[in-house]
């Protein structure tokens, strides 16, 4: 190619990835130089600009079509706008909450730019639309991440976790590579459009079987980000080994850019693939496609998600790993509309992480607050927090309300539009919404025995927790955001139906 | 009158507003947050005198556009969500009641000693909800509203009930998740199906023969029975009442008057509004079936009822029995029976409130609800005495009080279809009774107990609110037109029709 | 020339896999379990080159992609190994057994 | 006649004044009670002879609708319950004043008098109801105050006792009714008597729902009238004030229950089935309360029993189509019992005993009280010329006339019974030498009591064979089809009667001597005196029948349904552990179960999907 139709491409495409990547750059550079003494929370200060930078650049981009540079590898649609937005935010609000400052001493200035980094690979899977970008972008956010979880080099939990962390990770992401291989094999092709187009073809109806091999690993390592059933295993220790906000970063971040990933990789590559049943049609023998044949499988992966989430939350006393499995069982209700194959599910989804990514930052935001005086954060650790600091007991009351799906939060919302996925379709998915009957009400045991804790019980300690500026902001912007969507859905609502259309993504 | 639902509805939360903004030991708390009950009583009475029952159909209409959720696959169909609120005479009924018995309920709530602020907060809050609920006219701030209640009830019931409060909270809790979500997957399904969740539009709708491609009787049925159970497990229906008589023990009685005064009913109004109101035709295949459910209700509560050393126990279960008539009056589905069951839910409202506005007195003067630790009362308190014992009389169903009335009715109606299930049913009636009177009589009556000698009689707030109650029930028991007009319209609604 | 048939490629290419993905789950000393994990990817590897060769519409694109698998591999294990170092230093173990404090 | 409504309005009032003025009127209540019972039997008096000159009347209001049926409440006069009015009224005035002596005592006066207030409202609006909806709502209300007015006395465990049993006994009856209520209300459409009847007598109705309908009637009338098999609340409603036994537990409520089936009697007469039960029933119980009557020792459970008899008595006599005799007993009936129970009040007030074999010579202490007793002795025994003794000749005939002869001798021997228990007690308790000091009763007691008497001789000749057949051909303008007969008995008869009334009392005068020393106790004497365990054998069954079943569901619930919820926690809690004992810690694990799980998912689709 020549280096002209190199120029050619719209880079601008580009510029929220460039702003990160220049940021992360400088911030390591900055902290090289930057003498042992000096107080690092300037760095997240800088980060959190050059975040901010970044979501104007995509909030210019909205607007514009869909655009592919560097042949079709990099692509901007709707789609990769709207979750590098949610994934932008996110990052931003962990990067607020900052790490503890009493640490900086052993966690240097690393810190911010991993996050960005790990962001960097996220906003990448976004808008890859070739499976080498793809791969490299899951990577790039992979290994930021496994450094974050193993950041704090003395503390023996956070070794642990991120060797955990790292073994299970390596052993999806090779799963994942497996399968896409075979997809490549099929078609011979890696991007996803090309490979969307190839699907159809007699060679791959021959080898079908092949092509559902290679779905079923390709969904089964990416399970592995979005702590689905079976690969979930590693959150729980992980978000408890791992530092409050860095796991924050994972439940929320990591997970968004995993969704991304997958719904991306079902929707393109998969919809006109030829699945196993045979369809007798008068013209001759035909197959349904392969996302109809799978459903069934993928239906059983997000019930056991949802129970298997719900049921384990009930016996945790540690708020980290509660919080894990509640994380868990999040994602199961996120699997309902890919498993339903509802016309929902990229408004769905998207809405839920936006309320998810609320709701779930400040819980854990109010843990790290917690955090502070004693460092394991027990369930019993919110005891008579109400009588210690009323404000941030509200704040938690609305996250824990919205987690439960109670009206009024943005976490009803989403679960209202989660079960019309899962009624919407013909045939209803009766069996879904009991699940989720039955996860929600599991829910409501484990969040009301925090408020139990919160409001019922006495405090050993009566001191408020001391709240940072930063917590404050945080708490104040996500509870705001929470109850806003809650009462006002159509904020968001009509803001994506605006803006994004979703039905970019299967277009090439 | 556009707008006075919404005024109704949020005018708790003014108290609620005005309390958060005191200290918490303010002397004037618990004066705000009966205050705080005045309003919507007020209002109520308000809407009471407006509504034109010359009118058919839903009054006090207001309907605003809220949201729509749209689907990127066709963004040009979207599903829309409005906010509509209105009430027919059914509802209205059910407003009244409400606005009244959480007025004495907020006066009950004047022994509570600690936190009051918080107490009085969610008290309003849970008020918010109730009026929500019976004045929504859209299934989407039905549920909205229901959800309201269970979180301010499951707090109400942790923080300040009885020794066992937090069991008795969370098992309130899952039962009635349970339930809500049920009713949200119906909602759901009506909702995809048609694009509305406007009550009167989904009730014309699902009339039409033409809705059945959309919906076949097949589903329906299913859409009834999880209804059934969903609003079953409020009612309650035997056997998903255990968490009911928990609360009866364990929550803080004005709480408690609430609850078996106005929540239960819920169930009732959830029943008759969108069990019979969307699926008449299902409702008739499962009439037998319901109406031995009742049946069931009636005997088993009446039964256990009468071997309870507990007077809360007795009365926990009676209201089961009670609530049994209203599914028999639901069951015979015709306008006796459902007038009936309309009556049983306001007058078993009233009573029961009245019975625990007494029980209230006791746990405060004689520090037990055993009925073999108390006895004679009417010694040392007629005042007391007496009203209990008419309080009694009217959930025995003594004619000239409202008890009969909605029990004749209900049966009256039962009779025309199912006349042998009735006269099994009517065995409840003596029964109903025989532990009535266990129960009274072995507080009131019986040689004088030397220890209860100092205890004070009926204070003014008890007297006046136990009067107003009472007076309340002796007139709908003889003059019962002052419900029944007011229903007349409710009915032409299609409910029972 | 004779070739060698593509399945053949696939099946060791599967063995391979399935060699790696036993050490990583049963080998107890943790710097094996990720050199297992190298061997996974290195699976991938073959494949990836096989298809590039005799696959369908065999293409440039397989090498490529296995280049980018190669090298992300070998930054995941030097990420891993550092991530061991660290562990090692605070537990003096590299017993996978004995990584589990974090339980339950 | 426009004073109707005034009846019931007048004891409403004194109710409500007495009710909201308790404190302050204090004894004052009685003479409000009286004063206005007073008025309203006079407004009854008014409406009699109205009804003799302008026939019935019937005024109705809407009450409330089932939308389109319209419920109402009314009043009806005819001659049926235009004589009900008069002797309910009657006998609550003169209670009313002889009250005010007997409860002059008592602290708690004013709320007796609002009681018995409520009670005359009730009872008079039961008997003015033109439709069996307004009757039953009446009909109830009685019931409860004759439990309040049981429970007089709240501190006597067997006061309480008594009057939770009245209650519950009677409602079992009640039920019956209110059910044969709703049959009619479907099968007529209507609660109105006048539109029942028509429809009944039109055939309309199939025959066996008519005696289906009949029979739940009369188990209403068998509870309130304490017949026999739910005859068993009322020797024990004797613990409240003897006023109370006089007024509902003699004249008026217990004779709802006859009043019921003379009410319905188009519908009886319509079911020969039915006939027959009632006159059984009626039949049965006349003997065999007399006969538990024999042996009794307190003073007021006799004249209990004798007036369950004599309400069997009454119930065999509409049995046996003996319609007229059946009401004329009922008055006379009202008459002597109520006189009866005032005197054995004054005898009780005077000696504080109910115990006869502890009483003996009062004729001299007592001496007016004696008379008028006496009077009510021979009258309610059939003694010439008094006014049972023509009641009573009235319904042997028709009993005769009918042609069931058991039935027949039935009554016949229970006249003879009657006049002996009742002249066993006379004897006792007057004659003989004094065992205790008493003292007359005031005279506002004396008074009503010597009204009373006074009807109680010359009430009969109302209706007898020789003057004219006033009340027969009376209650015929009834505006309901009724067949008033006029048996002819055979001269035999009366005489008979009489004689055996007199061989009882003869036969009483030469026990008394004897019995005086204790009676001896003979296995059959244990078991009437026993009432022949009636009460232990309903105790042993259904009282604890009931309390057994009740324990069972009460188990079940708590160990079944509610062990069952916490089975279903406890499975939850089960798994949750399971699951997070999977959660080994080990990093191998994690990944095993992954890998396991995709193997399992693919083993799935290739099973299902075909592949093998």
């Amino acid at each position: 190619m020549e280096i002209n139709q190199l120029l050619d491409y719209q880079w601008s495409s580009m510029m929220p990835e460039f702003t990160i990547l220049l940021t992360a750059v400088a911030l390591s550079l900055v902290d090289l130089f930057m003498p042992k003494k000096r107080n690092r929370s300037v760095i997240i200060w800088f980060a959190l600009s050059g975040i901010a930078v970044a979501i104007v650049f995509l909030i210019f981009q909205f607007d514009d079509g869909v655009v592919t540079i560097l042949n079709q590898t990099y692509r901007l649609d709707s789609f990769a706008k709207a979750f590098k937005l949610l994934m932008l935010i996110g990052t931003g609000l962990v990067l607020l909450l900052g790490i503890k400052t009493n640490d900086l001493d052993e966690v240097k200035g690393e810190y911010p730019y991993l996050l960005l980094t790990g962001l960097l690979g996220g906003m990448m899977m976004a808008s890859s639309a070739d499976l080498i970008t793809l791969f490299v972008g899951l990577e790039l956010l992979s290994l930021s991440s496994y450094i974050l979880v193993g950041i704090r080099k003395k503390n023996k939990l956070a070794n642990e976790a991120a060797f955990k962390y790292i073994v299970n990770g390596g052993i999806a992401t090779a799963i994942t590579l497996f399968g896409m291989s075979y997809l490549f094999g099929l078609t011979g092709e890696t991007n996803i459009y090309e490979i969307q187009a190839l699907m159809g073809s007699d060679i791959v109806t021959e080898n079908r079987y092949i092509a559902v091999f290679a779905f079923l690993m390709i969904f089964v390592g990416l399970a592995f980000k979005i702590t689905a059933a079976p690969f979930h295993m590693w959150a729980p220790d992980v978000y408890q080994g791992a530092e409050t906000p860095i796991t924050a970063y994972l439940s929320v971040v990591s997970k968004i850019a995993g969704f991304a990933i997958m719904l991306r990789l079902i929707m393109v590559p998969f919809v006109f693939a030829p699945g196993t049943g045979k369809v007798i049609t008068p013209d001759g023998v035909s197959y349904e496609t392969l996302l109809v044949s799978v459903r069934p499988y993928l239906v059983l992966l997000a019930v056991l998600t949802i129970l298997i989430g719900n049921l384990i939350a009930l016996k945790q006393v540690n708020a980290k790993r509660l919080f894990a499995y509640s994380s868990i069982a999040h994602a199961g209700y996120l699997l309902v509309p890919l498993a339903a194959l509802s016309e929902l599910v990229f408004d769905a989804v998207w809405f839920y992480l936006a309320a998810y990514l609320l709701m779930n930052l400040g819980a854990f935001a109010v843990i790290d607050a917690l955090g502070e005086e004693n460092n394991e954060v027990t369930v019993a650790s919110f005891a008579g927090l109400f009588k210690r600091s009323p404000y941030v007991t509200i704040a938690m009351t609305i996250y824990l309300l919205s987690l439960a799906g109670i009206p009024l939060t943005a976490g009803f919302i989403g679960k209202f539009e989660i079960f019309m996925s899962a009624l919407g379709t013909e045939p209803k998915r009766f069996i879904l919404a009991l699940t989720m009957l039955a996860g929600t009400v599991l829910s409501y045991i484990y969040y009301f025995g925090l408020f139990v804790q919160m409001y019922f019980r006495k405090a050993e300690v009566k001191t408020p927790v001391l709240a940072s500026n930063r917590l404050v902001a945080v708490l104040t912007i996500t509870a705001a955001g929470t109850v806003l969507l809650g009462i006002f859905p159509s904020i968001a609502l009509t803001f994506i139906h605006d803006h994004f259309q979703f039905l970019e993504i299967f277009n090439p | 009158m556009g707008g006075i639902l919404t005024i109704l509805i949020l005018s708790p939360l003014l108290g609620v507003i005005v309390l958060s903004l005191m200290p918490a030991n303010h002397s004037s708390v618990k004066m705000i947050g009966v205050f705080g009950t005045v309003l919507p009583l007020i209002v109520t009475i308000g809407v009471f005198s407006l509504y034109d029952r010359t009118l058919s159909g839903i009054q006090f209409m207001e309907s605003y556009q809220w949201f729509e959720l749209m689907t990127a696959i066709s963004p040009n169909e979207p599903y829309p969500v409005t906010y509509d609120l209105g009430i027919t005479g059914l509802s209205l009924l059910f407003l009244m009641l409400s606005a009244l018995i959480t007025f004495l309920a907020s006066l009950a709530a004047l022994r509570i000693q600690e936190g009051v602020k918080g107490f009085y907060m969610l008290f309003l809050l849970l008020e918010f909800g109730i009026l929500g609920v019976f004045s929504s006219e859209n299934l989407f701030l039905f549920f909205l509203f229901f959800e309201v209640t269970l979180v301010a009830m499951f707090l109400l019931i942790g923080k300040w009930g009885g020794f066992e409060r937090e069991k008795a909270a969370f098992s309130f809790l899952v039962y009635n998740g349970i339930g809500s979500i049920l009713l949200l997957i119906v909602i759901i399904v009506l909702f995809v199906e048609f694009r509305t969740m406007n009550i009167s539009e989904l009730t014309s709708l699902l009339q039409e023969s033409a809705s059945y491609e959309f919906l076949s009787g097949n589903t329906r049925m299913w859409l009834f029975l999880l209804l059934l159970l969903g609003f079953g497990t409020k009612l309650p229906i035997v056997p998903l009442h255990t968490w009911m008589v928990r609360v009866h023990i364990e929550a803080p009685i004005a709480v408690v008057m609430i609850h078996a005064g106005v929540l239960l009913k819920i169930g009732a109004y959830g029943l008759i509004r969108f069990g019979a109101g969307f699926f008449p035709e299902q409702l008739k295949e499962t009439a037998v079936i319901l109406a031995i459910l009742g049946v069931i209700n009636l005997l088993y509560g009446a039964f256990i009822a009468l071997v309870q050393t507990e007077l809360r126990a007795v009365l926990a279960y009676s209201s089961i029995s009670h609530m049994g008539i209203v599914i028999i009056g639901v069951a015979s589905f015709n306008t006796a029976g459902l007038q009936g069951a309309v009556f049983q839910t306001i007058s078993h409202g009233l009573i029961a409130a009245l019975l625990f506005l007494l029980v209230g007195v006791i746990v405060d003067r004689f520090q037990t609800t055993k009925l073999a630790d108390l006895g004679g009362v009417a010694s040392q308190t007629p005042l007391f005495a007496g009203f209990f014992l008419a309080a009694g009389l009217a959930s025995l169903g003594l004619p000239g009080m409202s008890g009969f009335i909605s029990e004749f009715l209900a049966f009256l109606g039962l009779f025309e279809a199912m006349p042998v299930i009735g006269s099994v049913g009517v065995i409840g009636l003596i029964l109903t009774a025989v532990y009535m009177l266990r129960a009274v009589l072995a507080v009131t009556f019986g040689e004088r107990k030397p220890q209860f000698d100092k205890q004070k009689d009926l204070s003014a707030v008890e007297l006046v609110s136990s009067a107003i109650l009472l007076s309340l029930i002796i007139w709908i028991g003889v003059y019962p037109a002052v419900l029944s007009n007011t229903l007349q319209m409710a009915r032409t609604l299609g409910i029972g029709g | 020339m004779s070739s060698i048939p593509l399945s053949a490629f696939l099946l060791t290419a599967l063995l391979l896999f399935c060699i790696g993905l036993y050490g990583a789950l049963t080998k107890r000393n943790a710097v094996i379990v990720l050199i297992s994990i190298e061997l996974m990817l290195n699976a991938v590897n073959l494949n990836l080159v096989a298809f590039a060769k005799y696959g369908v519409g065999a293409s440039i694109r397989g090498q490529v992609f296995s280049l980018f698998t190669i090298t992300v591999a070998a930054a995941e294990a030097a990420v891993g190994l550092a991530i061991l170092i660290a562990l090692y230093r605070n537990r003096a173990t590299v017993n996978v057994d004995e990584m589990n404090t974090l339980k339950k | 006649m426009d004073v109707v409504w005034l009846i019931p309005i007048l004891p409403l009032l004194s109710f409500l004044i007495i009710l909201f003025t308790r404190p302050n009127l204090y004894r004052k209540a009685g003479i409000v009670g009286t004063i206005f019972t007073g008025a309203a039997f006079g407004c009854a008096l008014l409406v009699l002879f109205s009804n003799f000159a302008e026939g019935n009347q019937l005024v109705e209001a809407n009450w409330f609708s089932i939308d389109s049926v319209v419920l109402t409440v009314g009043v009806e006069v005819n001659p049926l319950n235009a004589l009900m009015l008069v002797i309910v009224t009657l006998v609550s005035f003169l209670v009313h004043m002889y009250s005010i002596g007997y409860m002059a005592n008592d602290e708690r006066i004013a709320t007796f008098f609002g009681y018995l207030g409520l009670f005359t409202f009730a009872m008079t609006g039961l008997v003015l109801s033109p439709n069996l909806l307004q009757l039953y709502v009446f009909w109830e209300l009685v019931g409860v105050c004759s439990f309040l007015l049981v429970g007089f006395y709240f501190y006597k465990p067997e006061a309480k006792a008594a009057a939770k049993k009245a209650f519950i006994v009677t409602r079992i009856g009640d039920i019956g009714l209110l059910v044969a209520i709703f049959l009619l209300f479907w099968q007529t459409g209507s609660f109105e008597l006048d539109v029942i009847f028509e429809s009944v007598l039109a055939g309309d109705i199939t025959p066996s729902m008519v005696t289906l309908i009949a029979i739940l009637i009369f188990i209403g009338a068998v509870g309130k009238s304490g017949q026999f098999p739910l005859h068993t609340w009322l020797p024990d409603a004797m613990e409240g004030p003897t006023p109370v036994s006089a007024l509902i537990h003699a004249a008026t409520m217990v004779a709802a229950g006859v009043y019921l089936v003379a009410v319905m009697y188009p519908l009886f007469s319509s079911s020969e089935t039915a006939m027959t039960t009632v006159a059984i029933t009626g039949g049965f119980t006349a003997i065999f309360a007399a006969t538990i009557a024999l042996v009794q020792r307190d003073i007021k459970r006799i004249l209990a029993y004798s007036t369950i008899s004599q309400l069997g008595y009454m119930m065999l006599a509409l049995g046996a189509a003996g319609y007229t005799a059946g009401i004329f007993h009922l008055t006379t009936h009202a008459f002597f019992k109520a006189l009866l129970f005032l005197a054995a009040g004054s005898v009780i007030h005077a000696v504080h005993e109910q115990d006869i074999f502890k009483m003996g010579g009062l004729r001299k202490q007592l001496p007016i009280t004696a008379a008028l007793c006496l009077i009510g002795c021979l009258s309610i025994s059939g003694f010439p010329l008094l006014a049972g003794f023509f009641s009573k000749d009235e319904i042997l005939a028709s009993t005769y006339a009918d042609g069931r002869y058991v039935l027949f001798t039935m009554a016949l021997l229970t006249a003879f019974l009657t006049a002996f228990y009742m002249f066993r007690l006379y004897f006792l308790v007057f004659a003989g030498n004094e065992s205790s000091k008493a003292k007359e009763s005031s005279r506002i007691m004396l008074i009503p009591m010597f009204i009373l008497g006074v009807l109680s001789v010359v009430g009969g000749y109302i209706q007898t064979a020789w003057f004219g057949t006033f009340l027969g051909d009376w209650l015929e303008t009834s505006p309901y089809p009724i067949t008033v007969d006029h048996p002819t008995a055979p001269i035999w008869l009366p005489i008979s009667a009489i004689l055996l009334s007199l061989a009882g009392i003869g036969l009483a005068w030469m026990y008394a001597k004897k019995l005086r020393y204790g009676e001896r106790l003979n296995p059959v004497h244990r078991l009437l005196f026993h009432k022949y365990y009636i009460d232990e054998f309903y105790r042993v069954t259904i009282v604890k029948g009931t309390r057994v079943i009740g324990y069972f569901w009460m188990y079940f619930d708590r160990f079944i349904i509610e062990g069952g919820a916490q089975a279903l926690i406890g499975l939850v809690k089960r798994m949750a552990r399971a699951g997070s004992d999977i959660q080994s810690g080990q990093v191998q694990t994690y990944g095993t179960v992954a890998f396991s799980g995709l193997v399992v998912v693919l083993l799935l689709i290739a099973v299902i999907g075909g592949y093998f």
